[in-house]
């Protein structure tokens, strides 16, 4: 037993300075995005779907971000795109959270055969290309945000069940949870005082960086013209629009939007990643 | 031996009930689902005639369960159905035409993803908490996060309107491959075959952008899979060891990677299906003739037998890869054949 | 009094394989990790189960306390048959059986303050309500020496050394007042200076309580120190049941005698070992007969070919061999 | 030839953690004679593996060796560069780790590993690096077509055997056994020293036994070297130690820990073992101390030289 240098070897003081900033950074971008959304009405005069200038014109200080064919104002698309993003996104993860979080525990805890027909099923789905799973069930329904929030959520429903079953498995078999049940406890405490609340951390960080990679998943439909239907602001379906123009040199039609897909998504990973290293270094040191 | 072959049987029949879900989550989402699948395609205001004949062409006028047993029927049969339009072609046969160019945009792309994430993956990890790494970590995360289209309209932009070096879409210029036929449907490899070196290079400047784009995204991820896997597996008692017996860092670092690519491997499984996702929206962005526009034509044109069996088509194939991909980890991995 | 009786009890753990391996395997492969093991236990006795990793006494431990499921036997726990108690019949037995884990690190919620991890029982049992379940804990706190117990109440298990958390859980196993408790190595990682404390606090509630305890330990030494009786076991089988002394002066089974002869002291007095080849059998496939003949110098035909049992060889020792070292005692 | 192996002189090595400077070694200083075996005995945290892994300079990027000197025969180790350092470990170093399944690279065969160390070290053919080898595995007791086997296929005995092969395939001088035996049984830790035992003899090497059983170290250690909280505290011959025992640590240790063959009482070291990133002042054991005077408090004792082998660090004998 070696567990002073063990302790020791674990003690990653520098690294969560790094993992600190690299949360505070996420949280900017992330705070920053949604503040813009929120406040757009005060931002811009300009709605988001009407003709309000000639088209087709280059960023100048009337309109920010130029204009685009039908005369629409880019910057307020930019803004008001948003709010259809983080709409679509997080009440889509936050549906496949509650859907997968609950199954997975009863999978885990479980077992037997009703964990085997639930975990073929999700990682038969969770093996399956996500834009083409997202893609098939948002084509069925017909376009629309409700549609797309459902496609999406469908889709991430396995990142949770799995993630949340293979905890609960190695949870279920460590000594405090046999503690308990040798104390006489019953499986709904178990599960709810001492299992749940260990994988919450785990589940606070896949949560935020799937809401990264529903952004992606999201701009791929709407890029692919399956999520909210035109003319409803929405960045994948202005960078579709902007494609058509993008030979003529029309670079601000497609610039903007896809930079605020990636720095919205590169916001919520960085905040992921950074959460995902300061818990599991404080749990390293707490061992 | 004998136990490295019963493990490579056992995997593979444990496919067959993962084919078999597949299969059923893709009739469940065409069929079962709310609302009808040719409806929400051609839209609610086509005449109810035309709709009535369309379901009976696709068969799904009849009862769901009899419909299924026929679709998997088929299935095993090798029979994907025949398209509703242009001239009622087996799907089949229609998927195997546009195969080859997702093949070649996803190799090339996932060859550009593995060589640059392998080699920032390995500095970040062996440099880890160092600026070097803190960088590289940034770029794998800004390169997770950029959004295929628009990175590949950035590169359209630069090299196509502006510098005009590179061309910006399609396989090959049209006029070259006039009274030429391909063997494989890989341009790369056919040009070589047949020795038209000039169809190589054409072939060779298409795939530049694309793959590009496609490895670029792609490559986010396997940074950061490498970088985690190297520092696990440096801090591990048997580097220690290595390093303990005076080897020399060059040899500790070969000890370490072939330890950290296990893992790795096991993950390229899961990636291809990312890979495949990223080849849909690479296809879209350059006008590649590939599986992935084809898809979202016949999803324009509502050709509902062939949307399913494109769709069947990526299951069984996602399958097979994850099926390769553990038997390669059971080759590597001695523990594996117990 | 007889307070425990185990008759025969087995526990085999199936050979972890995925569905479609154990189609295509002839026949299931099983772990024996507990053989056919039984042996009777008085009320406020130590009784202690020793043997290397591996032996079984562990999985003994957890059948008693029914965190496992026996095959085949019986456990009688105060004359009352628990053998197959369902997990409603058990929750009463909960309150009397109590058990101490090895590994004070992973024993406790790292979630849980340390006053609510003890007051759990109370909880659990609906003994008592919030309030007086707290009073309860901070009762516990003090008398397992956890002072100020405010204080340590507040506070969640990383926030402890490993001696202040099998504290804890030694708190939380004793504040039902149970009659019996089982003992899975609960010194054997911890700090050697702070061992000693932990076994007294052991026995201070063994006469407190007036506890039986089954004290399961790799450790002769720690054995001999707090047990009445010492059995030995092997690959899953009791070899060797004797009180403590009589043990230690004249072991009768070759694998006692090995063990003992291995064991570090400090009083370095020259022993005559006894050696054993090899190493500890796969459990899957124990060696027929007798276990240990694959190892032992002393085997003979018989010994591969005949199970021993365990026969009386006065003095309360028992005794698993073919060929015990009694003539060779004087 | 000197009499000393290996001299270690003031050595301090910190750890810097999110907390604060660990002084894991502090002021240590020890010397150990050829064909020597010195048990290094200490609980969690004493500073004993810190101390052994500083002696071949792989400590935990963290670790800082701050200041001191550590002699193998007359070179400063901490002199050299890290490929003169590198010939130094497996050559004149061997070390045989505590866990000896995380120790040996899974992919690779045991053999494999062996002759890698061989190569690395020495000018001979594969071939003959292969015959080594195997020989190494025979002098371990292992029959050599174990070679071809990997980790996971040995046994645990049979794993740190190879260990054992590894590290004295090439007749190194020292030998550091960081708690060889702790992940192992009974019996098969007794043969497991018995082999280190007479290796030492067959190679003449002095042997670092770092463990926290002082019976284990009583029993195969002609010395016995105490740490309590990164500092030594008490140097002697391991039957002087044994039998009288001169620092109060030692003493309670000794008293703390049951023994199979004597009928004894057993008594606690009163408290907690410190903060080492706050360790108490002066003796660094006075909080614990039964003896402890208000100087102990104040001022941290010297090292103090009882007779030719035997040192303590108490102001109780100042």
């Amino acid at each position: 037993m070696n567990i002073g240098f063990e302790l020791i070897r674990k003690m990653l003081a520098p690294w969560l300075k790094e993992a600190s900033l690299m949360l505070k950074l996420g949280l900017a971008i992330v705070i920053t995005i949604i503040a813009l959304s929120i406040t757009a009405p005060l931002l811009t005069q300009y709605s988001p779907i009407i003709k309000v200038g000639d088209a087709l014109r280059p960023p100048s200080t009337k309109h920010l971000m130029g204009t685009n064919n039908l005369g629409y104002d880019m910057f307020s698309r930019i803004l008001y795109g948003g709010r259809t993003v983080l709409t679509v996104v997080v009440s889509a993860t936050l549906l496949s959270m509650c859907i997968g979080v609950p199954l997975g525990l009863i999978s885990g805890y479980y077992g037997r055969i009703v964990d085997r027909i639930f975990s073929i099923i999700m990682d038969s789905m969770y093996a399956f290309p996500s834009l083409i799973l997202a893609l098939a069930i948002a084509a069925v329904l017909g376009p629309s945000m409700v549609n797309a929030i459902i496609a999406i959520a469908v889709v991430y429903i396995p990142t949770y069940f799995r993630m949340v079953r293979g905890q609960t498995l190695s949870i279920k078999s460590l000594l405090y949870v046999e503690a308990a049940k040798a104390i006489g406890a019953r499986d709904l405490r178990i599960i709810i005082k001492h299992i749940l609340p260990n994988l919450l951390p785990t589940i606070i960080v896949v949560f935020t960086m799937n809401i990264a990679d529903a952004i992606l998943t999201e701009a791929g439909l709407s890029f692919l013209g399956f999520s909210v239907p035109p003319p409803t602001p929405d960045w994948g379906a202005d960078l579709r629009a902007g494609h058509e123009y993008l030979l003529a040199g029309y670079w601000w039609l497609v610039a903007f939007p896809g930079f605020m897909i990636m720095l919205l998504a590169a916001g919520f990973a960085l905040v992921g990643e950074g959460l995902n290293d300061i818990l599991s270094l404080r749990g390293a040191e707490k061992r | 031996m004998a136990a490295l072959r019963t493990y490579i049987i056992v995997r593979t029949l444990m496919t067959i009930p993962i084919v078999f879900t597949l299969l059923t989550i893709v009739f469940i989402i065409l069929r079962v689902m709310p609302g009808d699948p040719i409806t929400a395609m051609v839209g609610m205001k086509a005449p109810p005639e035309y709709i009535e004949r369309l379901k009976e062409e696709a068969g799904l006028n009849k009862p769901y369960h009899v419909q299924y047993v026929n679709y998997i029927l088929g299935i095993i049969r090798g029979d994907f159905g025949r398209s509703l339009i242009w001239g009622k072609r087996p799907v089949l046969a229609e998927i195997l035409d546009h195969l080859p160019a997702t093949i070649e945009l996803t190799i090339f792309g996932f060859i550009v993803s593995i060589i640059i994430g392998l080699i920032t993956g390995t500095v970040a990890g062996v440099k880890c908490y160092t600026k070097v790494d803190t960088t590289l970590r940034l770029y794998s995360i800004i390169a997770y996060a950029l959004f295929i289209p628009w990175l590949g309209m950035m590169f359209q932009l630069i090299f196509g309107v502006y510098l005009k070096i590179l061309p910006i879409g399609g396989r090959i210029d049209p006029g070259l491959t006039v009274g030429w036929n391909t063997v494989t449907g890989l341009y790369v490899l056919d040009g070589i075959i047949t020795g038209r070196y000039d169809i190589v290079l054409n072939a060779l400047q298409h795939l530049i952008l694309p793959s590009l784009t496609l490895g670029i995204v792609l490559s986010g991820a396997y940074t950061r899979l490498v970088r985690a896997n190297m520092i696990d597996v440096l801090s591990q008692d048997f580097i220690r060891a290595a390093r303990a017996r005076g080897l020399s860092e060059l040899k500790v670092l070969r000890h370490a990677l072939k330890n950290a690519f296990i893992p790795i491997l096991t993950m390229m499984g899961l990636q291809f299906a990312i890979l495949l996702t990223g080849a849909v929206l690479t296809e879209t962005t350059f006008s590649w003739p590939g599986m992935g526009t084809f898809l979202l034509e016949r999803i324009k044109y509502v050709d509902y037998t062939t949307i399913q069996g494109t769709i069947v088509f990526f299951a069984i194939f996602v399958s097979v890869v994850n099926l390769v991909v553990d038997i390669l980890y059971a080759l590597i991995d001695p523990r594996i054949r117990y | 009094m007889i307070e425990l009786e185990i008759i025969d009890l087995k526990k085999y753990f199936p050979v972890q394989k995925s569905f479609l391996e154990r189609l295509l395997a002839r026949e299931k492969q099983f772990i024996k990790a507990v053989d056919g093991i039984s042996f009777k236990m008085f009320s406020r006795q130590v009784f202690s189960l020793v043997g290397e990793s591996g032996c079984g006494k562990t999985t003994t431990g957890r059948l008693i306390v029914r965190l496992e499921k026996p095959d085949a036997g019986k456990i009688v726990f105060e004359g009352s048959d628990i053998t197959f108690a369902d997990e409603k019949q058990l929750r009463p037995l909960r309150r009397k059986i109590q058990i101490i884990f090895q590994d004070p690190y992973a024993s406790l919620n790292p979630r849980m303050r340390i006053g609510e991890i003890i007051a759990e029982p109370l909880i659990v049992h609906s003994i008592a309500d919030k309030k007086e379940a707290k009073e309860e804990a901070l009762k516990m706190l003090e008398n397992v020496g956890l002072t100020p117990p405010h204080m340590f109440y507040r506070l969640f298990p990383h926030q402890l050394s490993g001696g202040q958390r099998q504290r804890v859980a030694i708190a939380r196993a004793m504040i039902l007042k149970p009659k019996f408790i089982v003992a899975d190595e609960p010194v054997s990682m911890i700090d050697v200076s702070l061992r000693a404390a932990i076994l007294k606090l052991l026995m201070k509630f063994k006469t407190l309580y007036n506890l039986s305890i089954l004290f399961i330990t790799h450790d002769l030494a720690v054995a001999r120190l707090i047990s009445d009786t010492i059995a030995v076991m092997y690959l899953g089988k009791i070899v060797e049941i004797a009180p403590t002394e009589e043990l230690i002066d004249n072991p009768l089974h070759p694998y006692t005698k090995a063990l003992l002869s291995s064991v570090p002291s400090l009083i370095r007095r020259k022993r005559e070992k006894l050696v054993l080849k090899g190493e500890i059998a796969n459990p899957i496939n124990p060696p027929s007969g007798c276990r240990l003949h694959p190892r032992c110098p002393y085997a003979e035909s018989i010994c591969s070919r005949e199970e021993p049992k365990l026969i009386f060889y006065g003095n309360n020792h028992y005794v698993a061999c073919h060929f015990p070292l009694v003539n060779r005692r004087y | 030839m000197r009499k000393t192996l290996l001299a270690i002189e003031n050595l301090k090595v910190y750890y810097h953690t999110g907390r604060g400077v660990v002084r894991a070694v502090d002021d240590v200083s020890l010397a150990i004679n050829r064909r020597e075996i010195v048990g290094l005995v200490g609980e969690s945290g004493s500073g004993k593996s810190t101390l052994g892994y500083a002696i071949v300079r792989l400590l935990p990027p963290q670790g800082k060796i701050v200041s001191g000197k550590i002699v193998l025969d007359g070179k400063n180790l901490l002199k050299l560069s890290l490929s003169e350092m590198r010939k130094v470990r497996g050559k004149e170093i061997g070390m045989v780790f505590q866990d000896p399944l995380t120790s040996l690279d899974p992919l690779q065969k045991v053999g494999d590993q062996i002759v890698e160390t061989i190569l690395e070290h020495v000018n001979i053919s594969k071939k003959e690096a292969y015959d080594m080898a195997a020989k190494a595995l025979m002098e371990v007791g292992l029959p050599p077509d174990r070679l071809d086997s990997y980790p996971h296929q040995l046994s645990g005995g049979q794993r740190q055997r190879v260990m054992i092969a590894l590290a004295t395939v090439l007749k190194p001088k020292l030998i550091i056994a960081d708690e060889p035996t702790t992940a192992l049984d009974v019996i098969v830790q007794d043969r497991i020293m018995e082999l280190l035992a007479s290796l030492k003899e067959e190679l003449n090497t002095s042997i670092i036994l770092i463990t926290h059983d002082i019976s284990l170290a009583a029993e195969r250690a002609d010395k016995i070297a105490v740490m309590y909280a990164g500092h030594l505290y008490e140097y002697a011959p391991s039957d002087e130690i044994i039998s009288k025992p001169l620092h109060p640590y030692t003493q309670g240790l000794i008293q703390s820990i049951p023994d199979v063959f004597a009928r004894k009482e057993i008594k606690e070291i009163k408290g907690n073992p410190p903060d080492l990133v706050n360790p108490p002042s002066g003796c660094r054991f006075h909080p614990r101390c039964p003896y402890a005077i208000e100087k102990c408090m104040r001022k941290e004792p010297a090292m103090i030289r009882i007779n030719e082998n035997r040192y303590v660090k108490c102001w109780l004998y100042a």
